[in-house]
């Protein structure tokens, strides 16, 4: 079953806002301190996880670089939404990372299933 | 079951997201700008599970000059109530 | 119950602030009885605790309402360090330590890193983030 | 024909974020060095217009009063798009200031008359 | 002619708004979160007269990992010949 | 051309802020031999001259980048005076009248009003909005 004590939402892209770097911060901090946790990215937020990301063109540091060390800290329950990454011609193969596609009905039982959700 | 916060307007993905994502038995409370999609939902066009229990918060909705039938209107006391009684609480922003 | 809030949102934001949203829920919180644990201010909502912010007269005074919230209940307020650095706003120490004109933050509450944001998710009954 | 040097495009609503009160502000000051101007609104902008606006509920100065100075500051060309207030089923009428509401194509020819465009 | 500035991605409201607006001469410009949209304007699902000339801000499209046919993406100084070209400069954020 | 340039964003903004695209293009327009009649920072973008601000280690600070460009080229950079009291960003003056602990303002750039942004669009043949 897919189930977490704490789901990050993550709904912005990497760059459009700070929302994109202040909530992979967090998320790493609650892998840290070794949290029940899963993130979930939709909407925008699935561009965070778009391959070839070059960011030193507008003098930023690479999110999807630091996407990549999720893992490194224990937190390996990544998911996204299929719909999310269809609407954007997406497809799961083509992301910088492995993250698991689900549909709207699994979605809201990630979520019903959470103790708390933190949402960037 | 959550408690769904939306404070976008519904021309905003934040609001389209947390509509979609309703489940039976969920919530749904419309804060700031989330209080311009209060009418749109009582007349019936948002998906039906996301329509069963819809609130807006009265001193937004005052502020904006969005008018309601008083059952769907209600205070920060009552706002705290929801809070405790639902669980998780997700902020669609 | 046990409550954490988390503000992510500006009081003078182009996004749609519901900083004010966040004071009028804590208030109601502590009214119904409920206790707060944690007011993690994060993102952009470091600025709700600038104290250089000038509010105009006959205006509401989000910041100073914040203060006097959090000294009159004792309220556990922590401002991420890492985001309030970027945004400018510091304590003595941090002002110190980089070489800036003076302290930014509001008395009331202090800078800390992400492990209290990530406590306060352990330890809380509710969790409600206003972004 | 509908026509301005200095045309202002509202998008936001009046108290969502800061853009509301801003561009208003910044409108009011045009007025006042007598610019040949318009305000067109637009999107959530349309909203500011609203009548029976009760701002102190939320502790905030009122929009629509503010509004509502345009024309003491010879700020009489407003104007709306109706598909937009069509959209959020608001009535012209219904409006608390008298301002026309322009089809598509009349919007587009405003723009494209303007000498230059503030957006907020 | 209108250039029109898109900085904010296709689902958000100030996107729609700006391809609605779009008359015959004028020029799209998709610059930071904006070049999101760079595949959907070349694919075809934008109204006509809106895809005539569109153009992404290269740096911002590389950053983000965007690609797209190299006569779409222009650097700054083409950004500077567009604006210089063109009047009025409609930014919609 | 004579160009001015509207920035209304900040540089660590929850909407998505434009501002770097704001500096490369302004840096752009000299290179190409246009002319920069005024810099007018509104809103949330009078946060782009926060002197308190500070950029950790490795990473570009805007702040200081747009300072030494209005510095070098001898831009007028004007800072909306009602937007920057606000959020707190204040010069010297109005942080001593206001009894505020320092001058938050970086120097490059003045505090003054509305009217230097519709004289800007009045005289320039292009005005640039970055939102």
């Amino acid at each position: 079953m897919i189930q977490c004590d704490l789901l990050f939402i993550f709904r912005h892209s990497p760059y459009g806002s700070s929302l994109g770097r202040e909530g992979l911060e967090a998320a790493l901090a609650a892998g840290a301190f070794e949290q029940n946790m899963a993130i979930l990215f939709l909407d925008e937020g699935v561009w965070q996880l778009l391959d070839n990301q070059a960011a030193e063109h507008i003098a930023r540091k690479n999110h999807q670089k630091m996407a990549k060390a999720l893992p490194l800290f224990g937190i390996d329950k990544l998911y996204c939404s299929a719909d999310h990454l269809h609407q954007r011609a997406l497809e799961a193969e083509a992301l910088a990372m492995t993250c698991q596609p689900l549909d709207n009905s699994q979605i809201k039982q990630l979520m019903a299933n959470a103790k708390n959700i933190l949402s960037f | 079951m959550t408690l769904h916060i939306l404070s976008q307007p519904p021309s905003h993905n934040a609001f389209q997201s947390g509509i979609s994502h309703v489940s039976e038995g969920d919530v749904v409370l419309l804060i700031n700008d989330g209080v311009y999609g209060l009418n749109q939902a009582l007349s019936g066009t948002w998906p039906s599970v996301a329509r069963q229990a819809v609130f807006a918060l009265e001193q937004d909705s005052l502020a904006r000059g969005i008018t309601a039938e008083p059952s769907a209107l209600i205070d920060y006391d009552a706002f705290v109530a929801l809070t405790s009684r639902h669980n998780p609480i997700q902020s669609w922003y | 119950m046990l409550y954490s809030i988390v503000i992510n949102s500006a009081p003078h934001s182009l996004h749609g602030g519901t900083s004010y949203n966040a004071l009028q829920f804590a208030r109601a919180l502590l009214r119904n009885n409920h206790r707060i644990h944690r007011l993690f201010f994060y993102g952009e909502g470091v600025y709700n605790l600038n104290a250089q912010a000038i509010t105009p007269q006959g205006e509401f005074d989000l910041a100073a309402a914040w203060q006097h919230f959090i000294d009159d209940n004792s309220i556990d307020g922590v401002v991420c360090i890492a985001a309030a650095a970027r945004r400018g706003i510091l304590d003595d120490g941090e002002a110190k330590r980089h070489g800036k004109a003076a302290a930014t933050l509001l008395g009331a509450s202090e800078l800390s890193g992400l492990g209290q944001l990530i406590e306060a998710t352990a330890v809380s009954d509710r969790v409600i983030t206003f972004g």
